[in-house]
């Protein structure tokens, strides 16, 4: 059970400090309430509009095809891992490699279709085009 | 030479080809396919007499011909030993005859349709004919079926054809509800038949009929201690033989129409009149009593079986004549003695009386055939009307229907010496000497013996009110006339309504002794050709059965049975007689309660006619309300507690997403609640 | 993750080309997988060269001939015995990670045989559709997943599989993406399908905690003695039930379904119905033989799993054939009629008794139910996907009279509506018999009794189509009947044959089935 | 080491806590939010479980649950973006126009 105690322990001091420093901090300091201290801050700018706006659609295109390098990253580790001692081992080199590039094959296969309809292409906005035509004219 | 056997298919397949050709090409055809109809039925017909001859010669068939499934060589495969599903043809004296009865009523009724659909201008005569060609095609599938699966599947066919048939005039509201009823009440008992199927392949791994290794005999030899046969649970073999029985007989009872299950047949009225004269004499009703004949080698070995029939068989036949008495329409009247008629050969099977209750099967395809086809023609002349109150007095304008539908009408009231008179009495008979040493037997041939008057009564009620008399309304004074195509089948039944019975007049050959005119009595005992274990000699000594006499020995007790039974029958006949055969049968009732000045004797008479008038109304429409309050509400109950639960159900369906998430989790946690008190994973 | 063992291998005397020269590879073994696997990828190819097509008949052929290489291949193992104990028994790739064997094969040739006919039907329903490629793509990829399903053999490759099944599901049951009922049913889908994926591999985690394997072999061996830790497996055999539940639209797991199959595209709801249905129960049957002992003469952790099955196969087909009896839709009764199947199907996991002689025969009528209900329901589905087509309506009423303008679809749904209510002279007859069968001879009377109650009232509901196509005066909506669109009526024709041909083709398929179930109790 | 049935509590905490967040959240992100929770509860057992018995491949597996729980949140945000489109919210009780 020591090894309990240690981790209660900490446990302890990490919600203890951060709760003490606050409760400490509120016993001192003066209250003097604001409305100037509850706005967002924004480097001193007056915020206009609200938090939540629509972000283009692009983001989340890009976010997922970061997450088909992520998919590969995650699943390529095992592979990694057990690389070397397999070749030691003294499984031939492209026995060892194929599997690998199969799969880096597919992904490929993958992210070209998504490229080439027109996933990454940075197109602007409906939005962003109306704006724009309205900003040019006088 | 030409082997008959080899064609035995094409009896079958002629019809079907008719069904094929008018479903396809019917639209095109002149009178929309009938010809072809008749042709092939026709054909099939002829086919059928050379079949019967060759049985008569000696002959008996019979032959796998498919093999749909063979489970040979797989490891833990279905049954307790290797089954195989197949299509087959048995050929004996039985399905012969059979095969006869049902072609011949089949050709009749295509002939007769040309004249109550052709001339009569209905619509959709192709999809009639293809119906009707389909109908025949499998109720002669049905008849030669080697094995109980082959017959269970035509049988499910002619269950279909009389659904599509019974609802040919869709667009009114009657016959779509009435096929319905008829095909979901038949399949409720199918139901029972199909696991009965199951029980037999399982118990001896074959269905077959007919031959050392075929179900019947097996169960004979297990019986015996020669056979192990598998039972469920351990139970005896004869037990579990009665439930197998028992369950096979549930199919029957929902075809033909016995008790509780008879409530589907008056409705089915509501499809053309040739089609009911198919169903009732010939095909879907037949097809429950010819089933139980068929396998009846297995039936004989359980009395329990034997028992619950006949009695069934006996109540039905006097409960369906009360509820005849009291109907309007001509239809209605001859549906209920359909009922009672089936009633009858139930309780012939029951009672050990298989050569009568399939002599009463052939004589009642005649005469009812006979007698639906009459009603057909006196629809035809009443311009579709049916109400028999509306008639009267049609003697003179319609005499070929007028005397063959009395020919039909003698047979069924069992009046010697027609051909019911023959088949009825020796119903009864069997009844009676089986009886007298089985109290639960001599019950249902009480029964049956009651309702001998009943019958009389309610068919010549109908005579008297369709016929005679003044005619009641402008129609009935000057009825359309009927051509030759319905005069025709009409005289070739009554024909046969007739002299049918002579082929077995067992009675005179009691009492006068003349040996060899009981000839279905030698036909089905293989005297000519057939199985040896298919024979009635072998079903009686199998049989629970003994026979008793009264009055000290056989030739009294025929005697006296044939009396008595005709006594009935012509009392029933005389009351009809006397309150219908006159110009105003309606009003000379209705004056009988009312006049109080009248002579003692016939206000008497009066009395009695009036308090047994009102008896039995009483009595039958009890009967009536319990068919159609307790019976119809059963089923209609059932059916929508279903739907009203099913509505339930679905409402826990509400659409949001959530709530299916919270329901998951409640499934799951608590089948692991539950599996896990019962494993013990918390302890 | 799987590096190939060097291999130890033994002969490959089980595939094909035995009696030939020389054996095939094993690798071959896995034939049916990898032609689905290429031809998802020769579609993406194709889509990439021919971004702009606006044709979809290529992408069509290309998927279909390679579902029909698959269903060939795995056709021509089945009928040469690979993976059979008469041919040197199943073979295991990647470490076991893999087994084909004759369950695997059998469902490989189901999910092909399904794929084949929804991807020739889609030709006609995506018409004049702008992206049809990611459709085709996604539809064999998911197939892919369903083969790779039937042949896993260890738990890691059956999430995975599932998974590969699931996410283009999902998609694709969301695949019109402006129609609101199919954007509502790809939400219910994912959302229900996601929570119970996280339960499924849940359960895997447990049971991995309590055995310290994943393959099934390993499993097995491990459940015979567990100690403490059985109530741990014990819940996570559960978990992994509702896992299974939600693949085959079972309870409690079958929320999802009448919304998914009523909201997805017709072509869709026939695939998600018919092949991922079977691929569930070709896991579910693997798994629960091979590694919880079912039919096995031990009982995993205390629990009679077949009885647990059998009260989930009699809830199931009784709540799916009541709701679908009071259905005002007919693509909804479909769905409804759906889960009542799983219910049916069911029975082949619960008629099990422990040493029980037919225990073989029950599951292989299960398969054999599963392959019949694969053309029918398919069937089904694609006829309501070309009345979808055609603009005709969603209801009962609408479909009255559609007999009159449409005679050869309407026959064969008409034998669609038939063989699902298990009606004698077609296909669903012979499957349910031998299923009810079976369950009888195992000992399971109520069972067979309670799914014959439960076929009789469906009757009531698939009489209504009927009824309503041939019986019911048409209406004027009928006017919007105005194509005849080839592929999608072939599809629907080649279904309905189908449905038929079974009939004097059952003997084959009820006896492979059977042998590769019982293969499974051996 | 400690001993493994607190992890197996762990888990099931973990587990508990994302159930209730899918069962509580109407908005469609906290809902894919508590899936993943669900799912990282089952890692927390593989890897756990993995150092128990010396055994590698719990680890390897929870990394394709990652993998996978990855490619299901891509179809998941997909999906609540044309339900966006579509009903014009990301509530997930919002879409119910069928049922029973």
């Amino acid at each position: 059970m020591s090894d309990w105690i240690a981790i209660g322990a900490l446990a302890v001091v990490g919600i203890g400090i951060p709760l003490g420093m606050m409760g400490v901090s509120a016993l001192l300091r003066p209250s003097v309430p604001e409305q100037g201290k509850r706005t967002i801050y924004e480097s001193g700018e007056v915020p206009t509009g609200s938090a939540h706006i629509r972000f283009n659609i692009q983001y989340y295109m890009v976010a997922l095809l970061f997450l088909v390098f992520d998919i590969e990253t995650v699943l390529l580790f095992p592979w990694v891992v057990i690389y070397r001692p397999a070749l030691n081992a003294g499984v031939p080199m492209a026995r060892l490699l194929l599997p690998m590039l199969a799969f880096v094959g597919i992904l490929t296969v993958g992210l070209v279709w998504a490229w080439r309809n027109g996933a990454v292409e940075w197109m602007s906005s409906p939005r962003a085009m109306r704006r724009k035509t309205e900003r040019n004219q006088p | 030479m030409v082997d008959a056997f080899a064609y035995v298919p094409a009896i079958v397949a002629l019809p079907f080809v008719s069904f094929l050709v008018a479903l396809a090409f019917g639209k095109y055809l002149p009178k929309g396919g009938a010809f072809g109809g008749i042709a092939a039925t026709a054909g099939s017909f002829l086919l059928s007499l050379w079949v019967l001859a060759t049985v008569a010669a000696g002959g008996q068939h019979v032959e796998t011909l498919y093999t749909w499934v063979s489970t040979d060589g797989i490891a833990g495969g279905i049954g307790p030993q290797e089954i195989e599903l197949t299509f087959g043809v048995l050929i004996d004296p039985l399905s012969a005859l059979m095969l006869v009865i049902v072609t011949l009523i089949a050709m009749l009724v295509h002939v007769f349709s040309l004249g109550y659909m052709n001339d009569e201008g209905e619509p959709d005569l192709p999809r009639y004919y293809a119906g009707l060609g389909l109908f025949t095609a499998s109720m002669l599938g049905f008849v030669v079926a080697d094995n109980l699966l082959m017959a269970f599947m035509f049988f499910e066919l002619v269950g279909l054809c009389s659904y599509l048939l019974i609802g040919f005039h869709f667009r009114e509201p009657g016959p779509p509800s009435a096929a319905k009823k008829a095909f979901l009440v038949t399949r409720f008992g199918d139901y029972f038949f199909l696991v009965g199927v199951v029980a037999v392949f399982a118990t001896f791994g074959t269905a077959s009929f007919a031959g050392s290794e075929s179900f019947p005999v097996l169960a004979e030899h297990a019986l015996a201690g020669e056979f192990d046969a598998w039972t469920p649970f351990g139970l005896e073999a004869g037990t579990w033989f009665t439930a197998v029985g028992l369950l096979v007989l549930g199919g029957a009872i929902g075809k033909s129409a016995q008790f509780p299950l008879h409530t589907w047949l008056p409705d089915a009225m509501e499809g053309p009149t040739p089609v009911s004269a198919l169903i009732h004499a010939a095909t879907m009703v037949a097809a429950g009593v010819y089933l139980v004949a068929r396998m009846y080698g297995f039936y004989v070995l359980t009395p329990t079986t034997m028992a619950i029939i006949a009695f069934v068989g006996g109540f039905t036949a006097l409960f369906a004549a009360t509820m005849g008495l009291v109907k309007d329409e001509l239809k209605q009247v001859l549906a209920y003695s359909t009922i009672s008629q089936y009633g009858y050969m139930m309780l012939a099977l029951g009672a050990g009386g298989y050569v009568a209750a399939v002599f009463h099967l052939m004589t009642h395809a005649f005469f009812k055939a006979l007698l639906f086809l009459g009603a057909g023609a006196v629809i035809i002349a009443m311009h579709h009307e049916e109400n028999m109150w509306e008639m009267g007095g049609l003697k003179e304008k319609l005499p070929v229907t007028y005397w063959t539908f009395l020919a039909g009408s003698l047979a069924l009231a069992g009046i010697f010496p027609f051909a019911g008179f023959w088949s009825k009495d020796e119903i009864l008979y069997e009844a009676l000497v089986h009886g007298l040493n089985e109290p639960l037997l001599l019950g249902a041939w009480a029964m049956g013996l009651l309702a001998v008057p009943v019958t009389a009564f309610y068919t010549f009620r109908m005579v008297f009110l369709t016929f005679h008399g003044e005619p009641r309304t402008d129609v009935a004074r000057d009825p359309h006339p009927v051509r030759w195509n319905v005069k025709g089948p009409l005289t070739v039944l009554g024909v046969l309504a007739v002299v049918a019975g002579t082929v077995n007049m067992v009675p005179v050959q009691k009492v006068l002794g003349i040996e060899g005119i009981d000839l279905l009595h030698l036909w089905l005992d293989g005297h000519y050709g057939g199985f040896s274990e298919l024979t009635s000699h072998h079903y009686a000594e199998l049989g629970p059965y003994s026979s008793g006499y009264i009055a000290g020995g056989e030739v009294p007790t025929v005697l006296i049975g044939a009396g008595v039974s005709l006594a009935l029958a012509l009392g029933g006949l005389g009351l009809a007689w006397k309150l219908y055969n006159v110009a105003e049968p309606a009003e000379h009732t209705a004056a009988l309660g009312g006049v109080k000045t009248v002579l003692y004797n016939n206000y008497y008479q009066d009395e009695l006619q009036v308090r047994l008038a009102g008896v039995t109304a009483g009595v039958a429409s009890a009967a009536d309300t319990f068919d159609q309050g307790v019976i119809d509400g059963v089923v209609n109950g059932v059916s929508s507690v279903s739907l009203v639960s099913g509505d339930r159900i679905r409402r826990v369906q509400t659409g949001v997403v959530t709530h299916y998430a919270a329901l998951l989790t409640l499934g799951v946690t608590g089948l692991i609640l539950v599996l896990g008190v019962l494993g013990g994973w918390f302890l | 993750m799987s590096v190939q063992q060097p291999s130890t291998v033994e002969p490959l005397a089980a595939l094909p080309a035995q009696t030939g020269a020389a054996p095939l590879p094993e690798w071959t073994a896995l034939g049916p997988v990898l032609a689905l696997v290429a031809a998802g990828l020769l579609l993406l190819l194709w889509d990439t060269v021919f971004p702009n097509r606006r044709t979809n008949t290529e992408l069509s052929v290309i998927a279909a001939v390679g579902s029909l290489a698959a269903l060939a291949l795995s056709g021509w193992y089945l009928a040469a015995g690979t993976g059979r104990p008469a041919t040197g028994g199943a073979i295991t790739l990647f470490a076991e990670a893999i087994t084909i064997d004759g369950l695997a094969l059998f469902f490989t040739a189901i999910v092909a045989s399904v794929t084949t006919l929804v991807v020739v039907a889609s030709r006609d329903y995506l018409t004049d559709h702008e992206t049809p490629g990611e459709f085709y793509s996604l539809v064999v990829l998911a197939a892919a997943g369903m083969a790779l399903l039937a042949s896993a053999s260890s738990l890691a490759t059956i999430f995975v599989a599932l998974e590969m099944v699931s996410l283009p599901s999902y998609a694709l049951v969301a695949y019109l993406k402006e129609n609101r009922g199919s954007v509502e049913a790809g939400l219910k889908y994912f959302l229900v399908g996601a929570v119970s994926s996280a339960i499924f591999v849940f359960g895997i985690s447990l049971v991995y905690a309590a055995t310290g394997s994943l393959l099934l072999s390993d499993v097995a061996a491990a459940f015979g003695d567990l100690g403490d830790l059985a109530g741990v497996a014990g819940v996570g055999v559960v978990m992994m039930i509702a896992g299974f539940a939600f693949k085959t639209a079972s309870v409690p797991v079958h929320f999802w379904a009448p919304e998914v199959y009523e909201g997805a595209p017709a072509p869709v709801s026939a695939f998600l119905s018919s092949a991922s249905k079977a691929a569930g129960f070709a896991v579910a049957f693997r798994v629960f033989t091979e590694a919880f002992h079912l039919g096995g003469e031990v009982t995993a952790v205390g629990i009679d799993w077949a009885l647990v099955f059998a009260v989930l196969a009699v809830v199931t087909m009784t709540l799916g054939n009541f709701a679908a009896a009071v259905q005002t839709e007919v693509k909804r009764m479909l769905a409804y009629s759906s889960i009542g199947h799983a219910g049916y199907a069911l029975i082949g996991l619960a008629a099990i008794s422990a040493g029980g002689s037919h225990n073989g025969a029950v599951m292989g009528a299960s398969m054999a139910h599963l392959f019949v209900y694969g053309f029918m329901n398919t069937g089904a589905f694609l006829f309501i996907a070309m009345v979808e087509r055609w603009g005709v309506g969603r209801t009962f009423e609408d479909y009255a009279g559609l007999g009159t303008v449409a005679p050869m679809a309407s026959v064969a749904m008409t034998v669609f509506m038939f063989s699902l209510a298990g009606l004698p002279p077609f296909g669903g007859f012979f499957s349910k018999y031998f299923l009810f069968a079976g369950a009888v001879f195992n000992g399971f009377w109520w069972l067979a009794a309670v799914g014959a109650l439960n076929s009789v009232l469906s009757l009531y509901y698939y009489s209504r189509v009927v009824k309503a196509i041939w019986i019911e005066d048409p209406t004027d909506a009928l006017a919007a009947v105005d194509s005849r669109p080839t592929a999608l009526y072939g599809a629907v024709i080649v279904a309905a044959v189908a449905t038929v041909v079974v009939l004097p083709g059952f003997g084959p398929v009820i006896e492979t089935a059977e042998a590769a179930a019982t293969a499974l109790f051996g | 080491m400690v001993a493994p049935e607190y992890y197996l509590l762990l888990a099931a905490a973990v587990f508990c806590i994302g159930l209730f967040g899918v069962l509580t959240r109407r908005e469609a992100l906290y809902f894919l939010m508590s899936v993943e929770l669900m799912l990282n509860a089952a890692n927390i057992n593989f890897v756990a479980f993995s150092a128990y018995y010396g055994d590698l491949t719990g680890q390897v597996f929870s990394l394709f649950v990652i993998a996978l729980a990855a490619a299901e949140v891509a179809i998941g945000i997909g999906i609540i973006l044309v339900l966006y489109r579509n009903f014009g919210v990301t509530d997930v009780t919002v879409p119910r126009g069928m049922r029973w």
